[in-house]
């Protein structure tokens, strides 16, 4: 619709309300790397990109008026960043032909790609990140016989992200033979923990693992380093930013947290972002925020969408794809190491490749520890325990479609084999 | 000259005591049914009809629950999201234990289980009062919400702690799910209000609406003439609960399609609140007037941006859109404190005078 | 006389003449303000009653006391021969009294006539359910009370302000629509405190004669607080005078104008 | 009738030039709510020293034209859309009530308004918030209200919301006197008072325009009392002046004497005698 | 079940003593950090009858703006001192704008008018500032930082040091603003405005002038509060959100009582932690969102007008 040869893609952001601390590098990366290719390739496959934000505000009813807004006009794909927007998207992407991308987060039971052939939430799901975690901590005791009789705490937002993986992680104490403390903090407690880490106080726990968010990351942060926790032993999900462990001072040292892509500008994508789009005055990224987390996640969730847009076209040898179209592409992706250089984005990410099955490729992440000034990786990637984490997923997709009864079966065709 | 009743006689208080005694409000209420029923769906489309007018509706369901213990009974509520929660849950549970029984059917029931509730957070009403009364519903706002978190019984065990609107249908189409259209569900969500507007509209301008009123504006009186405080602030409570869990399962069900706890937050109590207050306390009509302000201004702002070939960020256009929006709440309450209806009225009365200026 | 054919209750378990509402030994105090002390009296079935007394006296609190706004801390009232020491207002007002008030105490936000049919409330019966639905039965009751209330409305000359929101009239209509209001429920005792303050000579002739209507048509007894001594004199048959709380007189017009307590505490002159 | 009764056009109201006027009324139309129509042009005049009635039935606009003099419409969505209003020879239909109240014009409230959740002496107290001679002469004034209600003195430290209706009337009068007004605009000042109180009310404001030439406009119900002890009135109807004259010449008028004084046929009739209502003669149709 | 309601909780207070008097200084210092926003509700109702939506928004637009300008290269004490011109001018624009064509309105309206203001400042606050959370200048501010560690009871009890300064500079707010309203000509003045804008009218009270005194006063306290809370966590948007927990504070401590906020939120700050951190557990933890309003009721109960307000008059 928006111009002959072109592709729209809709970028749901959240640049204001009290989220918009992690929202705004988000929607800076996502914008910047797209910005990138309409610039320096002319769109993906000759056709230009027309990308356009829609304002969220973290809040669902924007969410959806922003969906409604950008339905009918031939989005490739819609990006919620919101778990709240996504899950009422899930049973409409069949029905509007829209695929959602929601990229490790949302429903971590859409990892089936043959219950959910709309949905991707590629490289890894909350489930993955949970035992990756805690692979973690049994490879820094020496081995997952060690964690038996230890104390493990976590702290999440008592909300559904943060909920969603305690029975995962009930059934890894079972497991395991540790023992598993919970502290819900509440999203109107947010800047108010202290209750939670008295709790951490009293009962000691080996480990701290952290599902967090807003302006929940920085005041644990904060928190821990007040009761003097050691930091190189709490461990969170991808959330965190720099600022939340800088905003904690020298305390903070140690801090670890998941990812599964390079932070900072040594990868030649970014120095093409700098040149192409920064440095053209093309970007609103602050001066210095370029290549923090959250800023290179934004950047590797466009990737992800150029990628869709490229398959498709493949697929279909139209420059101007469809949703439809799309959805084939982003259940082909196949992220070599090959492919990864010609985008740039050697050593900056594992491989990854999905499939009809498989929309989320449950990729491996590593941990990476704060020193003070940034991120550093500490060792290599680690793979999810798909033996536990698969069953989980998998009893997880039947029940939805239980609970949703009438679910579609899976009726699209699927390319890649 | 249009707006005149001259040579309108009332011959009989039967017709005096109709809520619409004058013709020319009764043939605009004609008008804007038609349009409502026939024009919206016929020519809305999906964006006006999913996103502009069923969240409206909805809001004007909930807001016009809220003015009934707002505005009519002068009981400050802040719970209300808490309340429409207890409707929206409600209705899930009710749905997944007899999926046979038709959807409408249990969005109604839904009304009494927050009707329930809202009596029992209403019960400090008797001794709390004003601001202060606020606490109580405060408290039932968080501690709904945190029901709503911690008891996966409530929400079937769902791993994402969400509850999904199943697919039900009304005469053999669906009116939620994916495949429901815009233009049914909002036919559904339409005729629900209208009617619920309707005994709205009987109640108030009764015996329990003098009540309430009259609690509202000097309760010692009141019980001087023998009014009994608490029953009618307790009727006056489940009512309005019951609006409010009506709202909330219409929401969930026909609008969201799936919720999270989160969207029974304060802030929508306060948002509702606010359409309340705006679209005029003790005014049905200034409830949908109400909603339609603070819902629809921010989208029509937004979508005036575009229109005005101005481009500048969706972040700029947020904040702008925050800032006018702040400026015209101020601005229509120095023009009117006693809300829209108030200035619908003042226009009415502008028109019977008309062309004299009084 | 305009029929007011309204007086549909008619209350006989009391003959004219026989105590109808007598207050014994009632005190009354506030932390340290004794509002009452100690003051008996009776208001008999179909009279007028004056209460009088300098500002401050207790005389609104005596309302109070009587129709179970306050509760006195000792002392009993009996009221058509039922004792009690507490009650509730509006059980108060079901047995029969109504009032109006010093400051007027309208329902601001109604208009003249809602503010009418609000003091019929404890007569229509029918239900919630029947409320939803509004035509039918609920309609034909509401009807018929607003027959009644039109008298009223009639009665007291208000017809022109009906519609009109209380708290936009002046003054002087407002406690007419009070006492309106305090008829709709149609009592047997009617308080009346201060109704003519703030009326023009012309305003307490007709307010005067309203009273008088009410009281000599339809024997309702009514308890009187004025200040205004021709009127007082004029419509009572009997006063009871208060100061600091304390009775300190209580007779016919006549006597209690005379008495020497009474001008020094409170009339300042002879009149 | 006085062919003064018609309301004086615009201009004709200086017609005494030569005399101290204090407050000028002229010709002002007010509107409330942006419809209502309340006041049709009334004038009127106060000389300074001068204690001047304002009379009028139910709903004639009495307290409307105070408010209008004090500004204090604008608090209720009224508007002065019309004429002007001089006070001490400043035009002050523009000015903040508090300016007013600063330069000496204070009204005191129909209906009382004291601060409920202030006790009596805080509310005395807030009477001389524009006063800026020091404790010493606002501690004086204090014992002069205290001399002139010493029931006030009584209940000082009661909350006024507490305190009898006359109580919170004569409060409302004291606080208005603590401000050393130049004129007070009096709203029904004897409501709700003792017969013996209004004596004293009216012996105060006799005493004080002797005493320290404070100049007072009284919308009272009390015509006997107020034509008794004013030197000039006006009669309003329906928002317009319809008579106005000497106190002397008014009592003597014998539609004022019936309607307003009771007095028609020599005696005052007894209350009970009325035995049919009877229409007030309108000045206008 | 009735064991571990009634008892163990009680067992585990002696168990570890050091643990309880931690909770209960925790429980002071959020009680003390509530109170600094309340106290800021408190001073506009108090002054004037109006329920201050927009409090939480003006703590985050006051902190916002001392960052920010900090951020611009302005020294951290010019930047505080900019900023008290900030928040006297938006004092001056809120009468100005909001509060003077709204005199005599419903109180009820008044608090519709700070909404309208709350939206007005978002947008405005993060237009200028941009939605990015930022550190608190704590050290530049010279407000102390780290620990003082008590060796008692068998364990450690850590006092932070900015909480102990929290707690001095809100016991000198409190204590002088309560000395204000209570004594001073203007502080009675402030009390006869909330009760009645009509007749503060009549009797030459300026209400501009004071409406400028109060909110600017409330803004020095938002500010204050801003700078505590942003030291505890970061100075965010997401600020707002803690101005919820401050309206039981309010309730219970009484709408127009100055001492009121103080104790109200000791109260409900250390009724929370304790209940959080004993009871919490029973049911899955969480419960300091709602704790806090049925503590407030239950008080409200017995006194409906809170525990220090205004005694609520009924008369007829
Ligand atoms: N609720 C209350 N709390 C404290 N004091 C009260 C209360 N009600 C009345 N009083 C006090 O009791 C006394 C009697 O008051 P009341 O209102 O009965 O007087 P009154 O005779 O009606 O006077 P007025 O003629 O001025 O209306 C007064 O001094 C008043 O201050
Ligand atoms: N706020 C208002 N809004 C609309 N109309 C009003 C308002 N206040 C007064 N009025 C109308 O203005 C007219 C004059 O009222 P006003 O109060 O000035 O009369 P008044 O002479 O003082 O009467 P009273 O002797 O009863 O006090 C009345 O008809 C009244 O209904
Ligand atoms: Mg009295
Ligand atoms: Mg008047």
């Amino acid at each position: 619709q928006d111009g002959k040869d072109a592709n729209f893609v809709p970028l749901f952001t959240y640049r204001t309300g009290p989220f918009s601390g992690s929202g705004i590098p988000i929607a800076n990366g996502m914008r910047d790397y797209l910005e990138m290719l309409n610039q320096r390739d002319g769109g993906v496959g000759g056709a230009k990109i027309v990308i356009e934000e829609c304002e969220t505000g973290y809040d669902t009813k924007k969410g959806l008026e922003c969906y409604e807004a950008v339905k009918g006009r031939n989005p490739v794909m819609v990006n919620p960043w919101s778990t709240g927007i996504t899950l009422p998207l899930i049973p409409r992407a069949a029905v509007d032909k829209i695929p959602v991308l929601s990229m490790a987060y949302g429903l971590s039971a859409s990892a089936d790609g043959q219950t959910f052939p709309w949905i991707f939430n590629p490289p890894n799901t909350y489930w993955d990140g949970l035992s990756v975690i805690v692979k973690h901590i049994a490879d820094e005791l020496g081995g997952l016989d060690k964690l038996k009789g230890k104390k493990i705490g976590y702290i999440y937002l008592d909300a559904g992200f943060g909920k969603e993986p305690i029975p995962m992680f009930e059934q890894f104490a079972k497991d395991l033979g540790f023992e598993l403390k919970l502290y819900p903090v509440a999203a109107t407690d947010m800047q108010n923990q202290s209750s939670q880490w008295l709790g951490v106080r009293r009962d000691k726990p080996d480990y701290m693992v952290m599902y967090g968010w807003g302006a929940l990351n920085p005041t644990a942060i904060k928190e821990a380093t007040r009761i003097n926790y050691p930091m190189n032993r709490f461990i969170s999900i991808w959330w965190p930013s720099e600022d939340d462990a800088r905003s904690a001072g020298a305390g903070a040292k140690g801090f670890r947290e998941l990812n599964w892509h390079g932070v900072g500008t040594d990868f030649p994508v970014l120095k093409d972002i700098q040149k192409h789009v920064v440095d053209k005055g093309l970007s609103k990224v602050a001066k210095g925020k370029e290549g923090e987390v959250l800023y290179n996640r934004g950047v590797y969730n466009s990737m992800l969408i150029a990628e869709g847009i490229r398959n498709a076209q493949k697929l279909t040898g139209k420059k101007a794809v469809t949703g439809e179209d799309v959805r084939r592409g982003l259940e082909a992706i196949n992220l070599t190491p090959e492919r990864l250089k010609e985008l740039g984005m050697e050593g900056f990410t594992d491989p990854l490749k999905l499939g009809c099955a498989d929309h989320n490729g449950h990729g491996a992440a590593f941990v990476q520890e704060w020193d003070g000034e940034k991120y550093v990786k500490i060792g290599g990637p680690i793979k999810p325990m798909e033996d536990k984490v698969g069953p989980v997923a998998a009893a997880a997709a039947k029940d939805y479609v239980e609970k949703n009864a009438g679910w579609p079966k899976r009726s699209e065709a699927c390319d890649s084999k | 000259m249009l707006y005149r009743e001259t040579g309108q006689f009332k011959t009989s208080y039967k017709a005096d005591m109709a809520v619409f005694p004058i013709r020319q409000d009764r043939i605009g209420l004609a008008i804007i049914l038609l349009l409502a029923f026939v024009a919206m769906p016929l020519f809305g489309g999906g964006f006006l009809l999913s996103a502009v007018m069923i969240p409206l509706l909805v809001f004007a369901l909930a807001a016009l629950g809220l003015n009934l213990l707002t505005g009519y009974t002068g009981q400050l509520s802040l719970g209300t999201a808490g309340f429409m929660g207890v409707g929206a849950y409600a209705c899930y549970k009710l749905t997944t234990f007899f999926p046979e029984v038709n959807l409408i059917v249990w969005i109604l029931a839904s009304g009494f289980f927050s009707a329930a509730v809202g009596v029992v957070f209403g019960l400090p009403s008797l001794r709390i009062k004003g601001f202060y009364l606020a606490v109580a519903t405060l408290a039932a706002q968080f501690f709904l919400q945190w029901c709503f978190i911690r008891i996966p019984w409530l929400y079937n065990n769902n791993v994402s702690g969400a509850i999904e609107a199943p697919v039900r249908t009304l005469f053999g189409m669906p009116i939620t799910g994916p495949h429901a259209t815009p233009e049914l569900r909002y036919l559904v969500v339409l005729s629900i209000v209208a009617l619920l507007t309707w005994i709205a509209s009987n109640l108030v301008h009764g015996r329990i609406g003098r009540s309430w009123m009259a609690v509202r504006d000097m309760d010692i009186a009141a019980e001087l003439m023998g009014i009994r405080l608490l029953p009618t602030k307790l009727l006056a409570f489940a009512v309005s609960s019951f609006y409010c869990g009506v709202a909330g399962a219409l929401m969930v069900f026909l609008w969201y399609g799936s919720a999270e706890p989160e969207v029974f937050s304060i802030s929508q109590s306060f948002l509702i609140l606010f359409m309340v207050i705006i679209g005029g306390l003790g005014s049905l009509i200034g409830s949908f007037l109400g909603a339609a302000l603070i819902y629809g201004l921010p989208i029509v702002l937004k979508s005036l941006f575009p229109m005005l070939g101005l481009s500048v960020g969706a972040a700029t256009v947020e904040h702008i859109t925050f800032m006018v929006v702040g400026a015209m709440i101020i601005g229509f309450l120095i023009v009117e404190p006693h809300g829209l209806a108030s200035i619908w009225r003042t226009i009415k009365q502008k028109l019977r005078v008309w062309p004299f200026p009084y | 006389m305009n029929g007011l054919a309204l007086f549909s209750r008619r209350d006989d378990s009391v003959a004219k003449g026989e105590p109808l509402l007598t207050v014994e030994n009632v005190s009354l105090r506030f932390g340290g303000v004794k509002a009452i002390s100690d003051v008996s009296f009776d208001i008999r079935k179909g009279e007028v009653r004056a209460i009088i007394g300098p500002n401050g006296a207790g005389k609104t609190s005596m309302l109070n006391v009587i129709n179970g706004f306050y509760h006195p801390q000792e002392g009993r009232i009996s009221f058509r021969g039922q004792t009690r020491r507490r009650m509730r207002p509006s059980h108060a007002a079901a047995q029969g009294i109504s009032r109006t008030f010093q400051n007027v105490a309208l329902f601001k936000g109604m208009s003249t006539l809602d503010n009418i049919m609000a003091g019929r409330t404890l007569h229509m019966k029918r239900g919630f359910f029947w409320q939803l639905w509004r035509h039918g039965p609920a309609l034909d009751e509401e009807i018929r009370h607003r027959r009644v209330v039109e008298e009223i409305i009639d009665f007291l000359e208000i017809e022109a302000v009906r519609k009109t929101p209380v708290g936009k009239l002046p003054y002087g209509l407002q406690k007419r629509v009070e006492l309106g209001r305090a008829l709709a429920m149609e009592p047997d005792l009617l308080l009346l405190d201060e109704p003519m303050a703030g009326m023009n000579l012309e305003e307490k002739e007709d307010m005067c004669r309203f009273i008088l209507d009410v009281n000599n048509a339809f024997g309702v007894t009514i308890a009187l607080i004025e200040h205004d001594m021709g009127v007082v004199m004029d419509l009572s048959d009997r006063v009871v005078v208060l100061e600091y709380g304390r009775k300190i007189a209580d007779g016919a017009p006549d006597e209690v104008k005379a008495s020497q307590a009474v001008i020094d505490a409170y009339l300042g002159v002879a009149h | 009738m006085d062919s003064s009764a018609a309301p004086a056009p615009p201009g004709e109201v200086s017609r005494e030039a030569g005399r101290d006027v204090i407050l000028a009324v002229n010709n002002i139309e007010v509107i409330y709510d942006h419809v209502i129509l309340v006041l049709k042009g009334v004038s009127l005049e106060v000389p300074r020293g001068g204690v001047v009635a304002l009379l009028g039935g139910n709903g004639a606009g009495k307290t409307t034209t105070l408010k209008a003099i004090s500004n204090l419409l604008r608090a209720e969505r009224g508007e002065v859309t019309r004429g002007s209003i001089m006070f001490q020879g400043e035009r002050v239909d523009r000015m903040s009530p508090n300016e007013l109240v600063r330069r000496g014009c204070i009204q005191v409230m129909e209906g009382r308004h004291c601060f409920g959740h202030l006790t009596i002496e805080e509310n005395l107290l807030t009477g001389a918030f524009t006063r800026r001679d020091g404790a010493a002469a606002i501690r004086q004034d204090l014992e002069k209200v205290y001399g002139y209600f010493p029931r006030l003195r009584e209940r000082r430290k009661s909350m006024a919301g507490y305190t009898s209706g006359g109580e919170q009337q004569m409060c409302a009068i004291g606080r208005a006197l603590m401000s050393r007004p130049a004129l007070v605009l009096l709203d029904e000042p004897s409501m709700g008072l003792a017969p013996q109180i209004v004596g004293e009310i009216f012996e105060i404001v006799k005493e004080l325009n002797a005493s320290e030439n404070v100049s007072f406009l009284l919308a009272e119900q009390n015509t006997n009392m107020a034509l008794k002890y004013a030197t000039y009135g006006y009669i309003l109807e329906t928002g317009r002046v319809v008579m106005d004259g000497d106190a002397e010449m008014l009592r003597a008028n014998a539609d004022v004497k019936e309607f307003y004084l009771g007095v028609s046929e020599g005696d005052r009739k007894s209350f009970r005698a009325v035995k049919s209502y009877r229409r007030r003669k309108r000045w206008l149709t | 079940m009735l064991y571990n309601i009634f008892i163990d909780p009680f067992v585990q207070m002696a168990g570890a003593p050091d643990l309880l008097v931690q909770a209960l200084w925790d429980g002071l210092v959020s009680g003390v950090l509530y109170a600094l926003i309340a106290l800021g509700f408190v001073l506009i109702f108090k002054a004037s009858g109006v329920f201050n939506f927009a409090q939480g928004i003006m703590v985050v637009f006051a902190a916002l703006t001392l960052v920010g300008l900090y951020e611009k290269g302005v020294p951290a004490w010019v930047a505080l001192a900019l900023t008290l011109v900030v928040m006297f001018l938006l004092a001056v624009a809120v009468e100005r704008v909001v509060l003077r064509p709204l005199v005599n309105q419903p109180d009820i309206i008044l608090f519709m008018a700070t909404f309208g203001l709350t939206y007005f400042l978002i947008g405005f606050g993060e237009l200028v500032f941009g939605g990015n959370p930022k550190a608190m200048i704590t050290e530049q501010l010279g407000l102390p930082r780290g620990v003082i560690d008590v060796e008692m009871l068998g364990g450690r009890v850590s006092l932070q040091k900015i909480d102990i300064a929290a707690a001095i500079i809100a016991s000198i707010m409190v204590a002088a603003l309560a000395v204000f309203f209570q004594k001073t000509r203007i502080g009675r003045a402030l009390r006869a405005v909330a009760d009645s804008h009509k007749a503060a009218l009549s009797v030459g009270i300026s209400l501009n002038q004071i409406w400028v005194i109060v909110w600017f006063t409330a803004g020095v306290v938002a500010l204050a509060a801003g700078i505590m809370w942003g030291a505890r966590s970061e100075v965010s948007f997401a600020l707002e959100i803690v101005a919820l927990k401050a309206l039981p504070v309010l309730v219970l401590g009484g709408f127009t009582s100055v001492p009121g906020a103080i104790v109200g939120g000791l109260i409900i700050g250390v009724g929370e932690k304790l209940g959080e951190f004993y009871w919490g557990p029973l049911v899955g933890g969480g419960i300091e969102t709602w704790l806090a309003y049925f503590i407030a009721l239950a008080f409200l109960l017995f006194r409906p007008q809170g525990l220090f307000g205004e005694k609520i008059i009924e008369r007829i």
